[in-house]
């Protein structure tokens, strides 16, 4: 059956030469402790240094800067808390948006829990934050800002550089999730103002189980999840995970080789999903901002139909989407960020993600159009809230 | 995740549709997720002689309207009523945990489809 | 030149046919999200719930016991922390030992901070915990004591089955870190008593970055660490790192297959390793219990000479061995187990571990007993300590 895999924002194929360097870093003379002091210790040793180099000059910083983690959820959770927890004598107050991704807003809400006075803002119907009300949330107990670049759910680009100007000098932490942004646009530590950067692995075609936390020179932050060995210059106990950290870079080093003539492409392939499916399909409409959105990522509400099913059918036809409707969640709650937008609860049901990536072609969107027709149709005629 | 029979159900759904001039109407809506499901059906003595569906839901509740709607066809509005959520659920090979409730909804439109006509009856 | 690793408690190669699985899972339709509902997801999934099975089988658990973490110094955190901030309500109290990894130690320690009670206790000269001593240590305000199954710096086996016994119906829960017993020794956590158990990948011929942590059905403990998705059950956020479990599961039940045959070669080898180095040197003693021991591990401590220049110069002639020494250490302190074993500081410094593993073969044994002889002479000749 042809396979057509439209989730690239959740998990990316393992680019052939990523692959290649993790298994030769599990392999050969490769494998060693980059803490052992012999031989086998020392390749592994270079190999972390380089790999944070590549890590670092993909988002403009100092390779000592870089701390690699689990993946983007401990990078948020690593960043947020140890933020937090150094900084409490400074003030309790901390900030985040309405739509970022379930790491940062959990371990944000889980401050408030602690004590933390904390600021959720919301966003207009793009999913866009606003940076006045950014500017107006501060107070002087404010240590901490999180809020991602770009939306997983509806491709939203964030204000960052806005944001990052009115955080800056006033002694806040600007956290920023780039789990999304990162190898689709340009990603610049000291152009956007930030002190705090969450980098996930899998997403941007490098192996799953790894990131990396960036985390600007004389940020006042300190660990404060793992406590253990002196790894990672006491900032990350336990041993490293050299594989995937090789992985990580370099799958950092080729997507900044690859951006700007991929995203050319996904634009083109992107454009043309939208525009088709909006004129297509009747009571449908784009989710996230129209333009201010990432290269590859589409996504829709279907009125009168259930994402889930949706999904199933598409799978059938070897096609792989997402949907942020309540079934389709382990908790039966539909996206929290399509309800902040403002979208109601049952046409949030209908939500569909589609994300481009590396093997997707032209043919791949047509084929989509094509096997989508009959599958709205046929769950429409089986709605009992479909007038038509 | 889901059994070939909820596949089979899903893709293949059995008696979708509204019956015009139905004897009993049934609709409820998931209050755990917000699915909605119409249930209708005609009765001649005491007899569900035919039954449709309409849901608005997940491949679950799909496959469930389907399974509830042949396994009442053709019986007595009492042997109807003694369906209930496990039964269409075994008879689909079981549903993941979370989806239980979406047998629920498709016991329940049934049952209350029957009460519909039930009530007509009473008039 | 040749090379002998003989530092298999720092870290193994992969083995083969792991590091196979693992590339398998990043390339082909193999690299879904397991939380996608689509082909791609559901091949995952399948991988990661398999993998769980093996893991399970493998500690005699059942497979909804076993949750995947980054490796053993999470699970470790994850254990300790979880099961003391679960139970604050029923008691403060936290016991463990002297000669706990970091990871362990460290968590325990930062639990002291945070208004817990914590007794360390004291081993003896072997690095063994008494029995007695857990006993007598228990008030009814513990909840938690954490043991160690093997020590990994000098290989002693603790009594955990007579430790497991004790606690045994008393409502304290029983976290044991098995990495470095899992694949050398019987782990099985019915027999042994226990209610968390640590396992990392790469001590096991398995993967860095990737570990797991049990957790018996029914013990009151949450997850403490990370905020996010509802993977693992909601035990553990973050989008699962697949190929690393995948291998973890492969590496778990190569250990099972291979463990009876693979020690009793090893413990030939380390009894030849440990007779001759005892004979062939003067002023040079065994650390750790003289049969209570891993069968791979031999560690000793040489009078007068530094362990980072043994070190160094074993790795001229391609043998990879660690030392304790406080020369050795990111913290110029010696091995915290060396010391609580009540050997002196000075004496430390000439520790030297060789922990042997799949690759090893008795030529490796005599090509470092022959390097080691001339290199023993040239430190001793050189030290102003040596009476020689
Ligand atoms: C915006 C964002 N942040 C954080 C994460 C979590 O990253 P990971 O799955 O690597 O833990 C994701 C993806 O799942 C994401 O899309
Ligand atoms: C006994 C013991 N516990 C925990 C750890 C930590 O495991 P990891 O390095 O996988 O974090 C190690 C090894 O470093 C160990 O030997
Ligand atoms: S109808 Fe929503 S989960 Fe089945
Ligand atoms: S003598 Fe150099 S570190 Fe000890």
């Amino acid at each position: 059956m042809r396979r057509v895999y439209f989730d690239h924002s959740a998990t990316t194929p393992v680019h052939p030469l990523v692959a290649e360097e993790v298994y030769r870093f599990m392999t050969e003379h490769n494998y060693g402790n980059p803490s052992s002091l012999h031989y086998f210790g020392q390749i592994a040793r270079k190999a972390l240094d380089e790999s944070r180099e590549k890590v670092a000059k993909a988002i403009g910083a100092k390779s000592e800067e870089i701390i690699f983690t689990s993946g983007g959820t401990e990078s948020d959770n690593m960043a947020i808390h140890g933020a937090a927890l150094t900084n409490i004598k400074r003030g309790n107050h901390v900030i985040t948006s309405a739509v970022e991704h379930h790491a940062a807003l959990n371990a944000v809400k889980a401050l408030a829990k602690q004590g933390f006075s904390v600021t959720v803002l919301p966003v207009d119907q793009y999913g866009m934050v606003n940076v006045d009300d950014v500017e107006k949330a501060i107070t002087d107990k404010t240590i901490l800002i999180s809020i991602m670049h770009a939306n997983n759910e509806v491709g939203t680009i964030m204000p960052i550089a806005e944001i990052g100007k009115v955080v800056k000098d006033r002694g806040i932490i600007f956290h920023v999730d780039a789990v999304q942004s990162l190898g689709k646009i340009p990603v610049n530590v000291d152009d956007l103002g930030i002190d705090l950067l969450t980098v996930s692995g899998h997403k941007i075609y490098g192996p799953k189980g790894i990131g990396a936390l960036y985390v600007r020179k004389g940020t006042r932050w300190r660990p404060t999840l793992f406590h253990g060995g002196a790894q990672e210059r006491l900032r990350r106990a336990g041993t490293e995970n050299v594989p995937g950290i090789v992985g990580l870079g370099k799958a950092a080093e080729l997507a900044m080789e690859n951006m700007e003539a991929e995203n050319k492409r996904l634009l083109t392939l992107r454009d043309k999903l939208i525009g088709e499916v909006t004129k297509r399909f009747s009571h449908v409409r784009l989710t996230g901002h129209p333009t201010i959105r990432l290269p590859n990522h589409a996504s829709f509400v279907f009125e009168y139909i259930e994402g889930e099913s949706v999904l199933l059918s598409l799978d059938m036809k070897g096609i792989a989407a997402s949907t942020g409707s309540a079934c389709a969640s382990g908790s039966l709650e539909p996206s929290h960020v399509l309800l902040s937008m403002g979208i109601p609860h049952e046409i949030a049901h209908g939500s569909i993600r589609l994300t481009l990536g590396a093997g997707n072609t032209e043919e791949d969107v047509d084929y989509f159009l094509e096997a989508m027709g009959p599958i709205v149709e046929r769950f429409r005629s089986m709605s009992p809230l479909s007038e038509e | 995740m889901y059994s070939e029979k909820v596949m089979d159900h899903f893709s293949n759904p059995r008696n979708v549709g509204e019956i015009p001039d139905a004897c009993g109407v049934g609709e409820v809506g998931n209050p755990v997720c917000g699915d909605i499901m119409k249930i209708s059906i005609k009765v001649e003595d005491n007899i569900i002689t035919d039954i449709k569906f309409k849901t608005f839901g997940c491949g679950a509740a799909i496959a469930t309207s389907s399974m509830v709607t042949e396994m009442a066809k053709g019986k007595t509005i009492e042997e109807a009523l003694k369906i209930t959520k496990q039964a269409v659920a075994d008879m689909l090979d079981g549903l993941p945990p979370q989806k239980m409730h979406c047998s629920n909804l498709a016991a329940d439109a049934l049952h209350k489809a029957i009460e519909d006509y039930k009530n007509s009856q009473d008039k």
